[in-house]
């Protein structure tokens, strides 16, 4: 039993940091409609702009609040303007492809440009061990896992209860619509990638202790965040936290109590059921009547 | 009326040799007419005649390639529809455009949003009085909702922002003929209020009755503009409905 | 076909008949490389571009194709065997992945072929006695033809040169019969062509099916080329550069995948001059293209044609309205 | 007395606490045009969807030609000679008219197998011309269906449900958005085709002159239920009726 | 000028051994060239990436082959080798591989060559420091499911076959895993005496730190990469204690070693792991080559270099005394480490195998 609930938490430690990942997947695809095969980058770019900071004597917390900064100004408001204005008409798959060539481009260029190491990133919770009935927990999982819960019902709470949320919503459902109503919908678009782009920085600050920085944390981080975002159900925040955590403790239990060869199946075959039975998500909404 | 419209009355709405289309295509050839403040103006034509493209260009959804749109004597050929919606226009554009897994009630918040939520919220209840089916449904999703009540959440949305100027597409597509009446009634009563609307109707019978005024719409250009009741008794009226029959008296 | 693309054709085909003869084997090398993803591309071609399914699952087809392949030459059997069962594998095992496709659309059927793929590669990778694991499989003969060794790569080339235009032109048959139609119909509006006695059930299936009927085939000849196969170049990874060849050489373009495939084969080679940089070159490229074609490259022609037409028909309305000379 | 084609069994289909179709019972007579009026929200559309196997009922059964088809789905019901269109635009946004129509009627010719050697246009393409005449669409014939007007479109949707004569076909507001000289062109291609081959027609339509000119019967729905059945000039008297849909 | 290929993975899963080769390898080109090359003639040399993929290296090599190289350095992943080593065997170019995996000289390749032990050499010499030093009676074994940790995997296990000590826990993890705590719990579930880790650098570290957040306090020992800077610098204070084999490290007490490890991270201001050390002995196993045959001649190398003993004092850049045998395998010193206080230190200098 004892066993069980360390897998368990632990699980939900991690699983919270997928859920960070997976929070910019739903909110993406509510307010835009858009699948950016570049989240994982976008969590990767702010954590190496902090790796810098440091490194160049910056406190963490000055080191975090100039790459939220920079990240709006990047991965916010360049990517919508580069991208995302001239492909949005276009329909999902040529943002797509976009969004898998600059994955492509970000990792390897920080490789190229920076380093192909990975780098320690010391986190901002002291690492503190709790040991609660023969199950350890580190202060630094707790508060992941807080902070998750937090930033998932934060995004959740804008999307669907302020106006400027509903009218991202409505922008990503019927681009021309919002236009004829005169919501600004350039500015709803940069909304949209901005708080993304803050989000990945928070994911960044929250991740990396354990990611490390590295060039290439995108892909598994990114891949993983897919799979508990489409878990929990892709047009809905809370969604996001729920299949993140499904998915760590999924695996932990898989690898202990099944096949660690097979650990990712268990995910995998969770992920199909879902798929297969509730394509929407466990908490995601059913898409609109059709004819 | 508007063929001796006073001369110096300024149009709520004029083209001036308004060139206009998508992409390379030019749908609008030079296309000039006035609209009087205060008026019902009806737009006809054939399907594919370009009226909901006038109705496009002047709402800023396509950028005119040449000519000059006024509003008011304003200038506002390349006024965006933020602006114009600022100014007073307000747009109920053909086919579905609404947000269809948001609510009924979040359509219409949104509807309002250049009002801001408090105005919008007030008048909404109002709106509602308008279209009771819509109100019955109110907490539905936007998409479950039939044809024609998606219709009238459309108009309704429009209304709610009170507009100057109203420009409606083909108002009657899926709306059943008590509901006809009422929008038609509506409209009138507006125009006597000062708004001013362009609309565009094949339901020409019942538009004209409204009508102050008709414009006739054949390959992007003006085959007629005539008040509408010079219309109405015209004895040709019945092959003017005949959609091809513009074609052989213009020619 | 008319006149000028038979031209244009034989063109081609001339040229890559006399490529060879002024490239190195690592030149050889890398145009059979993008021959056989050419093949493979034009499967999930038919799949994303014509049948519109979102298919992120391609390469596991691919490794299936390959894997057959290998394992039954391993165990002594003929490649012209192994041929057909990698093709009829993948097409079953396609047709099997299809259903999930009846049950679900858009995005929601792109995340279930990455999890095919997923999982094709798990096994991939765990079974061992199989498939060697990362070990991999060494090795792998090539197969000769009427008795004439295929071993040189001049030869090999020329086999899969002559495999990728026989494909090419069945699949071409196949588009331009009314088959082509139904699948376009499936992409464009599958409610509306059920309604109209489209078997979608079936096309859709078939549109699996046989793309990756065209990646087993294409997984073969891989196999065979690089003589080692593990199962790396069979991941999620590798099923999501073929969905970008896709889209950048112009889905549902008959030839796109030819342009696509040399995007994704060739230019980051071409691109090694930028050294540590190339990728990231090749990225920020694919981006650029994206932006300044969203329909893909083959999209240039259509371009071209639909501003002229544009101007023509323009020209004729108002030409038109001045004959009229204005209002009524 | 001959057997209906379709008969339609109390139907039933609610949404939560909406009930849609409550209880709809009607025939359709073999060369019969028949007309389905009634005011928004009544649960046409529903009952059409219900119908076609587009939608799933809560209840009822459907019969075409004496056989039980509750619950086939829409290929099915096409197989079976029933053609159909929706009330919202279905074309296929970026094939050329031209190819809509082919698309439209191909898969009534031969094998799956056999089409896969079958010419491009199925030799459908004198029929595809024909209709692209009569609907006046000649000019936009090789252009992308999504390209099209509002009304074009229209046209293009119904032309697609014509292109393979099925025997019974149901049509949901054909008319919204056309022409009016075009809605008597359906209205005659509609009496001829019923004519000529006694194909029967089901019609959903708000175009009171369009109704009462073309339909031999008339049902009114309200409120997911059946209100009236009867000729155009029974409905036309029929007071409830006038209060609930017409107007005067 | 003699023209060498460096073909490694600078993307995708192998990049950081890859990138760490290529830089040892080019560290020690531009020492040569500046001291006058390899009789008397420069060094040029081309690097090329080969994104982790077989199919890619293949193509390389050809490349290289086409360029006419007179040697082929990397790659370091096995599946790449096996393509690359096929073509370089048949255009009858030397290479030198950095991959560990026993199965590529068992080929009878006569072109083939490590630059560092095989899993086969080291695999014994930690097994005995396990079985006959520390006298563990039970171990549980960590390893990372690719062909490296598959290959180490097998090979220690053949080792520990016949000797007193039992695998009584086998755990498979994946290369990226970030949650080790099943792994960790699985291995104290088996109540060991020790856990035996091996895994690449990030998942070393992440094992580190898990082992000590569930309380972990008996032995943790690796081979090579369990007690390397990087896996130090990433688990920090958690790799206190960890005991590891080491063939080639830059913590060796020799002065060679140091003086490579001060001149690498001046040159590319991070601090090598042995794959840098690889690289850069490897060019000058060859550079040795060379001079014995004393002409260029690559089938006279590759004859040489399959019996080549060079002595570091001869020879610094080599590093460590070393012996090539007739499959190209290498044998000489190596050493047993300890991670104390944030630092690898070298608790002892195990002999060649062949010696004992
Ligand atoms: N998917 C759904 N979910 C919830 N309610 C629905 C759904 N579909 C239809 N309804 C409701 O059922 C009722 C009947 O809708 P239906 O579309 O059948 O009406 P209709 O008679 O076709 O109207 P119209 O003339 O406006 O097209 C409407 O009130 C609608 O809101
Ligand atoms: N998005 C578009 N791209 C290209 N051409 C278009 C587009 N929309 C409309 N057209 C063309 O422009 C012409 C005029 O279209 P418009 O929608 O203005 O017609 P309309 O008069 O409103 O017709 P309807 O009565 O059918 O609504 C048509 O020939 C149509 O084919
Ligand atoms: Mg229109
Ligand atoms: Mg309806």
């Amino acid at each position: 039993m004892t066993d069980f609930l360390q897998l368990f938490f632990s699980g939900m430690a991690t699983g919270s940091i997928y859920a960070l990942a997976a929070l910019g997947f739903t909110l993406l695809w509510q307010a835009s409609g858009t699948i950016n095969f570049a989240q994982g980058e976008f969590v990767m770019l702010p954590a190496f702009a902090m790796v810098g900071l440091i490194a160049a004597g910056a406190p963490l917390p000055l080191a975090f609040v100039l790459t939220v900064v920079l990240a709006i100004g990047v991965l916010g408001w360049a990517f919508k303007r580069g991208v995302v204005d001239p492909l949005f008409r276009h329909g999902m798959m040529p943002i797509v492809v976009a969004t898998i060539g600059l994955s492509i481009a970000l990792s390897n260029g920080v490789r190229a440009g920076y380093s192909a190491e990975a780098h320690p990133f010391a986190g901002m919770f002291p690492d503190r061990i709790f040991n609660i009935a023969g199950v350890t927990i580190t202060l630094a999982d707790c508060g992941t896992l807080a902070f998750a819960l937090l930033l998932v019902l934060a995004t959740q709470s804008f999307l669907a209860r302020t106006v400027t949320g509903r009218a991202m919503q409505a922008v990503a459902q019927n681009t021309e619509s919002a236009t004829v109503l005169g919501i600004n919908v350039p500015r709803m678009i940069f909304y949209t990638f901005a708080i993304n782009a803050a989000l990945a920085c928070a994911a960044a600050l929250l991740v990396t202790p354990v990611y490390l920085a590295k060039f290439d944390m995108g892909v598994s981080l990114g891949t993983k965040a897919f799979f508990a975002a489409v878990i929990g159900g892709f047009n809905n925040s809370r969604g996001a936290l729920l299949g993140g955590v499904i998915v760590g403790v999924g695996e932990n239990l898989a690898a202990a109590y099944v096949s660690p060869q097979y650990k990712d199946a268990v995910a995998l075959a969770l992920f199909m059921v879902v798929i297969l039975f509730k394509p929407q998500g466990l908490l995601g909404r059913k898409e609109e009547r059709k004819v | 009326m508007a063929a001796n419209m006073n001369p110096q009355d300024t149009p709520a709405i004029e083209f001036e040799d308004v060139v206009a289309g998508y992409k390379d295509f030019m749908i609008l050839n030079n296309l000039s007419f006035k609209v009087r403040p205060g008026s019902i103006t009806l737009l006809i034509g054939p399907n594919g005649a370009g009226k909901s493209t006038v109705l496009k260009t002047l709402f800023g959804l396509l950028k005119p390639r040449g000519g000059r749109i006024t509003l008011g004597g304003v200038d506002i050929t390349a006024a965006d529809p933020k602006t114009l919606l600022a100014r007073g226009i307000a747009f109920v554009p053909q086919g579905r455009n609404l947000f269809g897994q948001l609510t009924v009630m979040q359509n219409l918040e949104l509807g309002g949003i250049t009002l801001g939520m408090k105005t919008a919220r007030e008048r909404i209840p109002e709106v509602l009085d308008l279209f009771p089916r819509v109100r019955e449904r109110s907490n539905s999703q936007a998409s479950a909702l039939s044809g024609g009540e998606q219709k009238q959440l459309e108009i309704g949305r429009a209304l709610l922002l009170r507009p100057k100027v109203l420009l409606i597409d083909e108002p009657s597509i899926g709306l059943s003929p008590l509901v006809v009446q009422d929008v038609f009634k509506l409209l009138r009563k507006l125009a006597a209020g000062g708004t001013t609307i362009l609309m565009v109707e094949q339901n020409v019978k019942s538009a004209l009755k409204i009508s102050d005024d008709a414009i006739a719409l054949e390959s992007g250009r003006l085959v007629l503009h005539k008040p509408a009741s010079e219309l109405l008794a015209d004895p040709h009226i019945e092959r003017l409905f005949l959609g091809g029959a513009i074609e052989t008296r213009a020619a | 076909m008319n006149k000028r693309n038979v031209v244009l054709a034989f063109l081609a085909l001339a040229a890559l008949l006399v490529a060879p003869h002024f490239l190195k084997s690592y030149g050889l090398y890398l145009l059979t490389y993008w021959l056989v993803f050419i093949l493979a591309t034009m499967g999930l071609n038919l799949t994303v571009g014509y049948a519109g399914q979102k298919s992120l699952g391609h390469a596991a087809f691919f490794g299936i194709g390959a894997y057959t392949v290998a394992i039954m030459m391993k165990a002594g059997l003929s490649f012209w065997l192994g041929l057909p069962a990698a093709a009829l594998l993948c097409f079953l095992v396609g047709l099997a992945l299809g259903f999930p496709a009846l049950r679900v659309q858009t995005i929601y059927l792109a995340f279930a072929t990455l999890g095919f793929n997923t999982a094709a590669w798990l096994v991939m990778r765990n079974e061992e006695w199989l498939t060697g694991g990362t070990f991999g499989i060494n090795n792998i003969a090539r197969p000769s033809l009427f008795g004439m060794s295929l071993d040189g790569s001049l030869a090999y080339y020329h086999f899969t040169l002559g495999m990728t235009i026989i494909f090419a032109a069945l699949l071409w048959g196949l588009l331009r019969s009314p088959w082509g139609k139904a699948f376009t119909a499936l992409r464009d509006n599958p409610i509306r062509a059920e309604s109209l006695g489209v078997d979608i059930r079936g096309y859709t299936l078939l549109s699996f099916a046989i793309g990756a009927a065209y990646a087993g085939i294409a997984g073969a000849l891989f196999a065979s080329l690089v003589q080692f196969i593990d199962p790396a170049p069979f991941t999620v990874g590798s099923s999501i550069m073929m969905y970008l060849m896709v889209v950048v050489g112009g889905p549902g373009y008959f030839l796109g995948p030819v342009l696509g495939a040399a995007v994704g084969v060739v230019l980051p080679e071409w691109l090694r001059f930028a050294q540590a940089w190339y990728l990231f070159v090749f990225g920020t490229a694919v981006v650029l293209l994206m932006i300044w074609l969203p329909d893909g490259l083959l999209s240039i022609p259509d371009r071209l044609r639909a501003r002229r037409e544009a101007r023509e028909a323009s020209a004729a309305r108002s030409a038109a309205a001045a004959r009229h000379g204005g209002n009524a | 007395m001959s057997a209906p084609v379709l008969e339609v069994r109390d139907l039933r289909k609610a949404y939560g606490a909406i009930q849609a179709v409550g209880g709809v019972s009607f025939q359709v007579m073999p060369g019969e045009i028949f007309g389905v009026i009634g005011p928004n929200g009544s649960g046409k559309t529903t009952m059409f969807n219900s119908v076609l196997g587009q939608i799933e009922p809560d209840a009822g059964e459907i019969r075409l030609n004496g056989a039980d088809i509750t619950g086939l789905s829409p290929l099915e019901l096409n197989r079976r000679g029933v053609g159909r269109t929706f009330q919202t635009l279905q074309v296929f946004g970026k094939m050329s008219v031209r190819d809509n129509l082919i698309v439209a009627a191909q898969e009534h010719k031969g094998s799956m197998f056999s089409r896969m050697f079958a010419p491009g246009d199925s030799g459908l393409g004198p029929k595809a011309d024909e209709l692209i005449d009569l609907f006046r669409i000649r000019h936009v014939a090789d252009k992308p269906a999504g390209s099209l007007s509002y009304g074009q479109q229209k046209l293009v949707d119904i032309a697609m449900a014509f292109m393979s004569e099925p025997a019974l076909v149901l049509l949901d507001e054909p008319c919204a958005g056309v022409n009016p000289s075009l809605v008597g062109g359906i209205s005659t291609l509609l009496k001829e085709l019923n004519a000529r081959r006694g194909g029967s027609f089901v019609v959903i339509e708000h175009n009171m002159d369009f109704v009462m000119d073309l339909c031999h019967r008339i049902m009114v729905m309200v409120e997911g239920t059946v209100m009236a059945i009867g000729t155009p000039a029974e409905i036309r008297a029929n007071k409830a009726v006038l209060d609930a849909y017409l107007g005067n | 000028t003699i023209k060498i290929a460096n073909i490694v993975e600078l993307s995708g899963p192998g990049t950081t051994s890859g990138t760490n080769f290529k830089d040892g390898m080019l560290l020690a080109v531009k020492e040569i060239n500046a001291a006058g090359g390899i009789l008397g003639r420069k060094i040029e040399t081309t690097t090329n990436d080969t994104q982790s993929n077989p199919g890619v290296a293949k193509g390389l090599t050809q490349k290289a082959i086409d360029q006419d190289v007179f040697a082929i350095f990397g790659p370091v992943f096995s599946g790449s080798i096996m393509v690359s080593m096929a073509e370089s065997r048949r255009a009858e170019i030397p290479n030198f591989t950095g991959g560990e995996a026993a199965a590529i000289t068992q080929q009878g390749n006569p072109y083939v060559f490590r630059t560092s032990f095989t899993q086969a050499t080291a695999m014994p010499k930690i097994a005995r420091y396990i079985t006959d030093q520390a006298k563990h009676k039970t171990l549980a074994l960590i390893y990372v499911n690719n062909d490296f940790g598959k290959g180490g995997r097998e090979m220690l296990m053949k080792a520990l076959e016949k000797s007193p000590t039992k695998i009584v826990a086998d755990i498979s993890t994946d290369s990226g895993q970030i949650d080790f705590s099943a792994a960790v719990l699985k291995a104290k579930g088996a109540s060991p005496d020790a856990i035996f880790v091996y895994t690449n650098e990030e998942e070393s570290a992440r094992v580190l730190r898990e082992l000590r957040k569930q309380g972990w306090t008996k032995p943790v020992i690796g081979e090579t990469v369990l007690t390397s800077q990087k896996v130090i610098e990433l688990a920090g204070e958690a790799a206190n204690g960890a005991i590891a084999h080491v063939g080639l490290t830059v913590d060796a007490p020799l002065p060679a070693i140091r003086a490579f490890r001060a001149k690498f991270e001046r040159e590319y201001k991070y601090i090598s792991d042995h794959n840098g050390m690889k690289g850069y002995s490897g060019v000058y196993a060859l550079k040795a080559a060379i001079e014995k045959v004393g002409k260029l001649d690559r089938k006279a190398v590759a004859v040489a270099m399959k019996t080549l003993k060079v002595k570091a004092a001869d020879q610094p850049g080599i590093l460590m005394d070393v012996e090539f045998d007739k499959n190209g395998d290498l044998d000489r010193d190596s050493f047993l480490t300890e991670v104390k206080g944030g630092k690898q230190e070298v608790i002892a200098t195990l002999p060649p195998l062949s010696k004992k």
